[in-house]
């Protein structure tokens, strides 16, 4: 292995909370045989490096780039862009890029409504000045620059050309391991814009809850409302699970704590819009035929769109809220 | 992969598309298309040359996909594909734009209508990409046949598929055959006797080796598909697990119920009697009023409960003959009586029937008209001096004038509605209603006997009111279908059905309480749904509630129909 | 306010020569369409049937409507149901006469044979019985031949006649609430009587053209024979021209009675397929009347006549049963009821479109 | 069971052409006792009869007579009054359109046997039959007979299809829309015949007809008269050169006269087989010997011109017969114009006139005239501006046609409709005497019609004639109380159906018979619809009686039913003339015995 | 130029296709704004198909299915009402007024009712002005 010329590798971080990052620092011990088998040259949260030390090298000179989060703003878009040019296989790490994630959310306001908030509506906010970030702000000395923020959150892919994807919020590591492994050791890879890390199953197939087709809802309950024996379907005892809907390969960790799936994973490859798909697997399972009480039953539902499209917004049909 | 090689072709249908929409700019837009190879208009599509025409394009330009954009699928779908067939290409590597039905015939505007054209036609061509060749499967067919009801129309199907020596099972709800004929005295208009229709059937079936009667029986449901259906009924306490190829509904009629009538008083007055009452009054030979003496003057009134927007808008079809055999009965049973028929108009539309209304005619039968739409006639009970015990109060639309005719019994010639369990009947063997509770056929003219659902035939009053020999002809019909298809041994089933992917398939299970055909089952072992292709009917239904797309609607998956939404707003030639 | 219909009303009209296959129509209208003398105002024959079959009677004897047809028979040839239209019209106009006739005798007489048979064997048994009583003296009885005529012309008008009219008058004007102003009777009357002696009104059948100028050469020779027998006394006049004048009435009279009797036999025509015995009765009297008053005539002229006075007494006994029963209660009285009609109707008409 | 000497027979009325024996025959059954007349009888009076029923005991009564029906409610009246059960009585209907000729006498008797013996005649005279060829005839090619071949074919049965005419098709080709649903004709009925056309076991002789008919139930030998196409049917492309070229003429019979064909034509675009007819009776080389240019343009070389009519025979177990029908026609009602006027139209004509594919390819138009004299409708005429269509003319008429002609009623209201659609400013209107909208669907369609500004008029016209060159039409307006002098531009006669020319000439043939008006008689009016007299013939569509689409389909499809079954069973069963007395007598023994 | 929106219209094969069909049979004139996709059943229509449609430029979408009790396939349309009112809530959620999606019952003999349904349906969308999300989602991108 030492033989084998090492591979340069970088990890950035976009929108995201950070944890993808932190998934990377998880493989522990292993750690020792990525750096054993890559040389880190860009990884801004780990290591002290300068946007221009990118810039300047050539282009395909990175081999594997782990991008995380998605696009917020310019910088990310901007680094997106610059780290696409230097890197040969680019991934979307974690749900962030693949999908939009968590900060896709953003998308059911827009710039002016998340500025709003956060500068000036929200409860502890005390802003008489309505001051609002500047892209620029001249000062004395000199022009001080901010990233723009974008009025939608996209991810990666609708940036720049993606090689691969790998799933998660954030990726089961080992998982991440396998990936680089495959990558080094220099195993065939599969066909650009693959999902890799996760299975082409959704959840199901590992979850371990016993399943059977009584799937009926007459009453949509939270986690909280039901007494769970840990064994019968979250979807069988009313909980919306987004099991069916998303791709296995986490190991049903969420089903394990108990909790039903969110659906981080995303969707199969046969599946559009995995909210789209599991609004019509679900809505299918209501077990009435008046529309009244349909309406009513579907009113447990609070917020359908965040439920359904909690991790993949940005990457749905409809990206975004309609003005 | 294959290159897909589309050719199009746009239907002139004489001047019914070719007025409203302008074809050869249609065919000259598509023809830019990608993979579209040709695009041609022609005068008749379906017609020998048109098809030739394909045939040929299709083999001298390899086409390995065909759009015609003409009129509704229901009509023509299967004649394209056969073409498609003849040519050697897979029939379902086609699809058809409806221009006709739902463009040139319903639009007034040629450019609107032509820019719509040109949308349906761009989906049909962005969906036929993703069309798939799906391989016809043929079945052994079941020589045994269902029929549902025991009336004229069932017995003469019945004993029509039996004598050819096959198998029929003969479902009666009630616990007699014969169904409303068996309550008939003699028939119109050669004035023979029902009986001698009926009972020699009656008697064929009871003594058929090959038909078991099953009476006061229900069926609940019918599992399967042409050539090989299932059910089980419960006859007389006991089960009966029942196999059978094909299917003839024959559930009849059932009398309208002239009480919602107020102006006729029916069960109010004593004498009000309907047409069947009338009857079996004739069977027993004792025409009598409620108390027992002799009726001097008779009224009969034609549409009760039809052709009337109120009650039925239909015609019901042997009303007017059926009076006009009373009004002969009558005067031979009570010679100085006086006959009134009250109608509007005398629809003597068959074989004999004209000179049957003429031969009536000189019997001394007042003939008045009404108007069936307008206000009908009150019949209210007579003053006691009156010397008759009702009138009967409405304009006379011959002479222009309001009139009473005197009546002491008059007879309502009652509409015919469809059976009751007609719905019941359609739910357990998947075919459909129209408007008015009447099964409906396949197509009203070249299909009277076939549904949309194979296998399954309707004959007799359950499609629409008929009168015996047109219940026979059909019946008859919907045997000869089944005949011919037990004589061919096999017949092709559909392969729209709907299909699991299997690496997809994660064992959730939502599918199967949604099939109502208990078509997809659970296998356990690896822990994925199974469609049963036999029993499926290829709603597709299953397919939007699956959650991870692994199950496909084929010839109706997502891929295709989002791609002809795609197509529908493609931004190519969007104007004309 | 509604009529009660009455399905005995056909029975009764059978008895009129209506052989009752009028039942038979459908009511298509044909006959009323093909009919060149139906109007918006007198719709026939069809109107007519329907009111017969339906028994409304009240209607039907106010109805003149059976008055204006002219029997040309195109409706009886076009109907699609055989139900002969034109000779219900004719029975309609039977029964109508009946109806008008306040003695009763003209009903009798159209639906009894026997009782006709009885009237003219006791009209000719009282002129043989006068014969008898003049002691069969030629001059006596052409004496009282004479003034029997003027006698049963003057009592036939003024007690048969006169109140029949007006009773038709009453049923079809008055009773029909029609109120015109008295100046439309004085200016219908010249119409009444060209109607009367033209028919002018027939001619609008298109095919009547030669049956008209029969029917306006027998109308003219028989009033003119009327004339020349009753005024003029031809039997007795010594005047050349009256006498050749007379001949040559007489002569038109027979000849086309016995055309119109040869029609009758040869049913060839719509109007001539259906005889009722009133018709027969008509055609031959007038003939008879015609006929032997011209032998009568010859017979004086070659003084054949004393050896012949049966003759003359048959001429008699032909002159008085035409005149007591053929002339008010029999066919004769088409004569006055059509032309009244026509008069009545304009009437009508007139006041109905002011 | 059958109680000695308990019965009587009533008689309609004395027998006569020789059927006098019956009378005796009825009573020498030991189970009859009394033979009577009903002229005996007072129908007016009850008691006439239920006294003798009374005093002689009798239990049971059959009426025979040419229509016993009329008779029945007064005999189970009479017997109900006797205190008998009114619904013993069996009726037989003694008329000669059973059978016309051949042994009457021996039917009727086998029919007051089975009344005496309690047994049903229809089950008496059902025998097990014949072996049947399985090779199946269909004459005439309309859409019953299209349909039944197509059923038959369908079975894997071999099927030979007769048509006269140079195409399949028939009528129903030659119309444009179909009532009530409005769908063109060519689109339903199109894949039809390229179906029959294409089908692996339908052979087709159109330009053919039956001249003899031999043999029994289940093996009859047909001759066929093959009129030569002089084209050859294999090699002619239809590239329709021959058709440019041709010098003649003549008023072409699928559009009903309204334009001109050539001698060498194809009778319409879509026509099957899709190949030329050379048409020797207005050929110039035919006839004359001169000519014969389409022979030389032809660029396959497929027209002889010398070719010959043939007959030839083939051997068939069943036939069915669909011959279908003519048009009545309008010259015999001399009143409404037909032939005088030009713009009076018949409806067939007036259907070419509204058919996309018809001579002006759907334009309402006058008639003009080519440079021949020859009336014919061309696109560029003026258009009329009014249009009255008459009903039933030819038909519920006595002077002309009896029956009511069944689809005229609809098929005017779906021209008025069409007229309507094409000329929206038209004065449209429609005549008629009842309407007989009795389909399913087709009282709606009426409904839709009256609200389309179209004048529906209850009321047969009377007479159409011109005035200042205007034609005027006079009605009645039954429901409107008022005489109706129209004047119109065009005029259109709803000219009732007929049965077809050669329709009893080829009964003769066949040995089945006609009725009155000469549609072939079915077996039973009520149930037995397409059997006729003989075994293995059966009739369909109008030939048997007028007739819409969807209810000639139905029957198509029964004889069609007739025919696959005795197929399958390999065996045909006897008609009726092919029974003698003997084998019905021993049937009805046969059936007593299993009764016991 | 006024506005003539675009809807897609989801029609069941078995009563709402035959039912459009027979208003073309009966030559009824209807707004000409209706974009027709035949599937077999109502109940075939994926949630993914209306938010494509919507994605891809309609105004309006229209589903109609064989009416309750009616359905060729027992209870497709059910699960269609569910799915549908489940998307109503969603598009509302999405800032697309709700109603730009009509569920109807047509039978196969309401070609009557289909034509009105379409000439209401291209009223609403025309009061509701053009739909944005293809805009948007361009401006998105």
């Amino acid at each position: 292995m030492s033989q084998k010329p090492k591979i340069k590798m970088a990890v950035y971080w976009g929108a995201a909370c950070g944890g993808c990052c932190v998934s990377v620092l998880d493989v522990h011990e292993k750690l020792l045989d990525v750096v054993a088998a890559a040389d880190l040259v860009f990884w801004p949260i780990a290591l002290d490096f300068k946007y221009k030390d990118v810039e300047a090298m050539d282009d395909d000179y990175i081999d594997l780039t782990l991008y995380n989060g998605a696009i917020r703003n310019s910088e990310n878009e901007h680094i997106a862009k610059l780290l696409r040019k230097k890197t040969k296989i680019l991934v979307a790490y974690g749900s962030c890029a693949h999908m939009g994630g968590i900060p896709g959310l953003g998308n059911f306001s827009d710039r002016k409504g998340i500025f709003d908030r956060a500068y000036q509506t929200s409860e502890s906010t005390v802003n008489e000045e309505k001051t609002r970030p500047q892209t620029e702000t001249k000062m004395p000395e000199g022009t001080l620059t901010l990233p723009e923020f974008y009025n939608d959150v996209k991810t990666l892919d609708q940036v720049v050309d993606v090689d691969y994807y790998l799933p998660g919020c954030p990726p089961q590591t080992e998982r991440l391991v396998e990936v680089f492994m495959a990558i080094v050791t220099g195993a065939e890879l599969p066909p650009k814009g693959s999902v890799v890390g996760a299975l082409e199953k959704t959840l199901c197939d590992e979850c371990e809850r016993e399943k059977t087709d009584e799937k009926v809802i007459k009453e949509f309950k939270r986690p909280w409302e039901i007494e769970d024996d840990g064994k019968t379907c979250f979807l069988e005892q009313g909980v919306i699970c987004m099991g069916p809907a998303t791709r296995g390969g986490c190991g049903a960790r969420c089903i394990k704590g108990n909790a039903p799936c969110r659906g981080c994973y995303g969707p199969p490859s046969t599946a559009t819009d995995p909210g789209a798909k599991m609004m019509s697997a679900i809505a299918t399972m209501i077990d009435s035929d008046d529309p009244e009480e349909i309406e009513k039953i579907i009113d447990q539902v609070v917020d359908p769109a965040g439920t359904f499209y909690r991790f993949s917004l940005p990457s749905s049909i409809i990206r975004k809220t309609i003005v | 992969m294959e290159e897909k090689r589309i050719g199009v072709y746009v239907c002139w249908c004489g001047t019914n598309i070719a007025k409203m929409v302008d074809v050869e700019a249609v065919a000259a837009k598509i023809a830019k298309l990608p993979n579209v190879v040709i695009a041609k208009d022609y005068k008749y599509m379906c017609s020998d040359p048109g098809q030739e025409m394909i045939v040929k394009d299709i083999k001298e330009h390899k086409l390995n996909r065909v759009v015609v954009s003409a009129c509704s699928p229901r009509i023509h779908e299967l004649t394209f594909r056969k073409a498609l067939e003849n040519a050697g290409l897979n029939q379902y590597m086609f699809e058809m734009a409806n221009i006709r039905e739902q463009v040139s015939w319903v639009h007034d505007n040629r450019e609107e209508a032509t820019i719509k054209a040109l949308d349906l036609v761009k989906g049909a061509v962005n969906r036929v990409n993703f069309h798939e060749a799906l391989d016809k499967r043929s079945v052994d067919i079941n020589p045994a046949t269902m029929v549902i009801g025991g009336g004229v129309t069932g017995l003469s199907a019945a004993l029509e598929l039996a004598d050819a020596g096959n198998k029929v099972y003969l479902v009666e709800k009630t616990g007699n055959l014969g169904g409303h004929v068996a309550n008939i005295d003699l028939t119109f208009p050669g004035l023979n006797s029902a009986a001698e229709v009926l009972e020699p059937l009656i008697y064929k079936v009871n003594n058929h080796p090959e038909v078991e009667v099953y009476l006061n029986t229900t069926i609940d449901e019918v599992f399967g598909y042409v050539g090989n259906f299932e059910s089980t009924i419960k006859s007389g306490g006991k089960e009966y697990e029942l196999k059978f190829g094909n299917i003839i509904v024959a559930t009849g009629l059932t009398p309208f119920d002239p009480g919602k009538i107020s102006s006729y008083n029916y069960e109010k007055l004593p004498d009000v009697i309907t047409s069947l009452e009338l009857e079996k009054m004739l069977k027993e030979g004792n025409v009598v009023k409620k108390d027992g003496s002799e009726p001097k003057k008779i009224a009969i009134i034609h549409c009760v409960g039809s052709r009337n927007a109120d009650y039925h808008e239909y015609c019901s079809r042997v009303c007017c003959l059926s009076a006009l055999k009373f009004s002969n009965q009558l005067r031979s049973a009570l010679p100085e009586t006086n006959l009134f028929q009250i109608y509007a108009d005398m629809r003597a539309f068959g074989k004999g029937c004209e000179e049957f209304y003429a031969s009536t005619s000189k019997k001394d039968v007042m003939f008045l008209m009404y108007d069936q739409q307008g206000d009908l006639p009150r019949i209210s009970k007579a003053e006691e001096d009156a010397g008759y015990e009702m009138g009967i109060e409405f304009y006379e639309k011959l002479s222009g004038e309001d009139i009473i005719v005197p009546a002491d019994m008059v007879v309502l010639m009652v509409a015919m509605e469809a059976h009751e369990e007609a719905k019941e009947v359609a739910h357990a063997v998947g075919i459909s209603l129209c408007g008015n509770e009447f099964y409906i056929e396949r197509h009203p003219k070249l299909d009277p006997v076939a549904t949309t659902t194979d296998g399954v035939y309707i004959a007799g009053t359950c499609q629409g009111p008929k009168d015996i020999p047109d219940s026979v002809s059909q019946a008859k019909a919907a045997a000869a279908r089944i005949l011919a298809s037990i004589a061919r041994g096999t017949v092709e089933v559909e392969v729209t059905t709907a299909v699991v992917n299997e690496d997809v398939c994660c064992g959730c299970q939502t599918c199967i309480k949604v099939c109502p055909y208990t078509a997809i089952s659970f296998d356990e072992e690896k822990n994925v749904s199974v469609v049963n292709e036999i029993l499926c009917k290829g709603c597709g239904t299953c397919g939007s509630a699956c959650p991870t797309g692994a199950i496909r609607a084929r010839h109706f998956t997502d891929e295709q129909i989002l791609s002809q939404i795609e197509g529908l707003f493609s931004k190519e030639m969007q104007e004309v | 306010m509604s009529t009660v219909v009455n399905p005995d009303l056909n029975a009764k009209l059978v008895k009129f020569g209506n052989k009752s296959e009028w039942n038979e129509c459908y009511h298509c209208g044909n006959c009323t369409a093909v009919c060149s003398l139906t109007e918006n105002e007198n719709l026939f024959p069809r109107k007519v049937i329907r009111q017969l079959q339906m028994g409304l009677k009240d209607k039907f004897n106010s109805n003149i409507d059976p008055w204006l047809c002219y029997y040309c028979g195109d409706c009886s040839e076009t109907c699609p149901r055989d139900a002969n239209p034109g000779e219900m019209m004719m029975s309609a106009r039977r029964y109508l006469t009946s109806v008008y006739d306040w003695t009763g005798l003209s009903g009798l007489f159209f639906k009894s044979v026997p009782a006709l048979i009885i009237a003219f064997v006791l009209v000719a048994v009282s002129i043989i019985g006068v014969g008898y009583a003049k002691q069969f003296n030629l001059e006596s009885i052409m004496e009282f031949g004479h003034v029997f005529e003027k006698m049963l012309i003057f009592s036939v008008v003024v007690l048969i006649l006169i109140p029949n009219i007006f009773h038709m008058f009453w049923l079809t004007i008055i009773k029909e609430k029609i109120k015109a102003p008295f100046l439309l009777y004085v200016k219908g009357i010249w119409d009444l009587f060209l109607h009367m002696f033209t028919q002018k009104k027939s001619l609008k059948c298109e095919k009547n053209t030669f049956r008209w100028f029969e029917h306006l050469l027998v109308v003219f020779g028989y009033i003119l024979l009327l004339i020349t027998t009753v005024f003029l006394n031809w039997f007795s006049t010594e005047n050349t021209y009256i006498i050749w004048f007379g001949y040559i009435v007489g002569g038109l009279v027979f000849i086309i009675t016995f055309d119109f009797i040869l029609e009758r036999v040869k049913k060839k025509k719509e109007l001539s397929k259906f005889s009722h015995p009133s018709d027969w009765l008509f055609v031959i009297w007038l003939f008879l009347m015609g006929f032997t008053a011209f032998i009568v005539r010859i017979l004086i002229d070659t003084d054949l006549i004393s050896n012949n006075l049966w003759l003359y007494i048959v001429h008699l006994i032909v002159i008085a049963q035409w005149g007591i029963l053929i002339v008010p209660f029999g066919k004769w009285t088409h004569f006055l009821y059509r032309s009244f009609a026509v008069y009545f109707a304009n009437i009508k008409s007139a006041e109905l479109n002011s | 069971m059958v109680k000695q000497n308990s019965r009587a027979v009533i008689f309609q009325e004395r027998m006569n052409s020789g059927l006098e024996k019956l009378e005796q025959f009825a009573g020498e059954f030991p189970e009859v006792k009394e033979v009577w007349f009903a002229t005996d009888f007072s129908m007016k009076d009850k008691k006439s009869l239920s006294t003798r029923i009374k005093e002689n005991g009798v239990e049971k009564i059959i009426v025979a007579g040419r229509s016993p029906g009329e008779l029945k409610s007064f005999v189970s009246a009479s017997l109900a009054d006797a205190g008998k059960n009114p619904e013993d009585l069996t009726l037989v209907s003694v008329n000669g359109t059973i059978l016309s000729d051949g042994d009457l006498l021996s039917v009727f008797k086998a029919k007051i046997l089975c009344a005496v013996k309690d047994v049903h005649f229809e089950l008496a005279s059902d025998s097990p039959g014949n072996e049947v060829n399985k090779k199946t005839l269909v004459i005439g090619a309309g859409i019953a007979g299209i349909q039944a071949s197509l059923e038959i074919a369908n079975a894997g049965i071999d099927v030979t299809l007769i048509e006269k005419t140079g195409t399949i098709g028939g009528h129903m080709a030659m119309f444009d829309k179909t009532f009530p649903t409005l769908d063109c004709a060519a689109c339903i009925l199109t894949p039809k015949m390229v179906e029959v056309g294409q089908h692996q076991n339908i052979e087709l002789l159109t330009y053919s007809e039956v001249l003899d008919v031999s043999g029994e139930a289940g093996d009859y030998t047909v001759k066929v008269f093959k009129k030569t196409r002089r084209v050859d049917l294999a090699t002619c492309i239809g590239c329709g050169d021959c058709t440019e070229k041709c010098p003649v003429n003549v008023p072409s019979e699928f559009d009903a006269g309204t334009t001109m064909r050539k001698a060498i034509y194809i009778p319409f675009p879509q026509a099957v087989p899709n190949k030329y007819i050379l048409d020797g009776d207005n050929c110039t080389y035919v006839q004359k010997g001169k000519c014969g240019v389409c022979a030389k343009v032809c660029p396959v070389e497929c027209i002889y011109l010398d070719d010959k009519d043939e007959t030839i025979e083939i051997k068939v177990g069943n036939i069915v017969v669909a011959t279908g029908f003519k048009t009545f026609d309008a010259e015999k009602v001399e009143r409404f114009g037909y032939g005088k006027y030009p713009n009076v139209l018949t409806s067939l004509e007036f259907e070419r006139l509204l058919n996309a594919a018809g001579p002006t390819g759907g334009s309402i138009v006058f008639r003009s005239k080519d440079k021949k004299g020859n009336g014919i409708f061309e696109a560029n005429s003026d258009s009329p501006e009014r249009i009255a269509l008459i009903h039933c003319v030819g038909s519920r008429d006595e002077n002309y046609n009896t029956h009511c002609s069944r689809v005229c009623c609809m098929y005017s209201l779906k021209m008025a409709h069409l007229v309507k659609e094409k000329l929206p400013d038209a004065d449209v209107s429609e005549y008629y005497i009842d309407m007989r909208s009795f389909g399913k669907g087709y009282e709606e369609f009426y409904e839709r019609i009256k609200k389309e500004g179209i004048d529906i008029i209850r009321g047969r016209t009377a007479k159409v004639e011109e005035k200042n060159g205007n034609l005027v039409l006079r009605s009645e307006d039954i429901e409107g109380m008022k005489l109706i002098e129209k004047e119109v531009d065009m005029v259109v006669l709803s000219v009732g159906l007929e049965p077809g020319e050669d329709s009893q000439k080829l009964a003769k043939s066949l040995n089945i018979l006609t009725d009155d008006i000469g549609w072939f008689a079915e077996l039973n009016s009520t149930n037995q619809t397409v059997n006729t007299v003989r075994g293995g013939i059966f009739v369909a569509g109008v030939c048997q009686g007028p007739k819409d689409i969807p209810d000639s389909v139905a029957q198509g499809s029964a004889a069609a039913a007739r025919v696959i079954q005795s197929v399958i069973n390999s065996k045909v069963k006897k008609g009726l003339s092919d029974l003698s007395y003997n084998d019905i007598e021993t049937k009805v023994n046969e059936l007593i015995s299993t009764e016991e | 130029m006024e506005f003539e929106p675009k809807i897609v219209s989801f029609l069941c094969n078995w009563c709402s296709y035959t039912g459009a069909d027979l208003a073309g049979t009966s030559r009824m004139k209807y707004a000409s704004n209706i974009r027709v996709v035949r599937v077999m059943c109502s109940g075939r229509v994926d949630p993914t198909f209306v938010l494509k449609s919507f994605r891809e430029g309609a105004d309006g979408v229209l589903i109609c299915g064989c009416h309750p009790g009616d359905c060729h396939y027992h209870e497709g349309n059910y699960k269609c009402l569910r799915r549908y009112h489940f998307l109503k809530k969603y598009m509302a959620q999405m800032g697309l007024n709700p109603d730009r999606l009509k569920l109807a019952w047509i039978s196969a003999s309401e070609g009557k009712e289909f034509a009105q349904l379409a000439d209401e349906m291209a009223e609403t969308i025309k009061s509701l002005g053009p739909c944005k999300v293809k805009e948007e989602m361009e401006i998105f991108d």
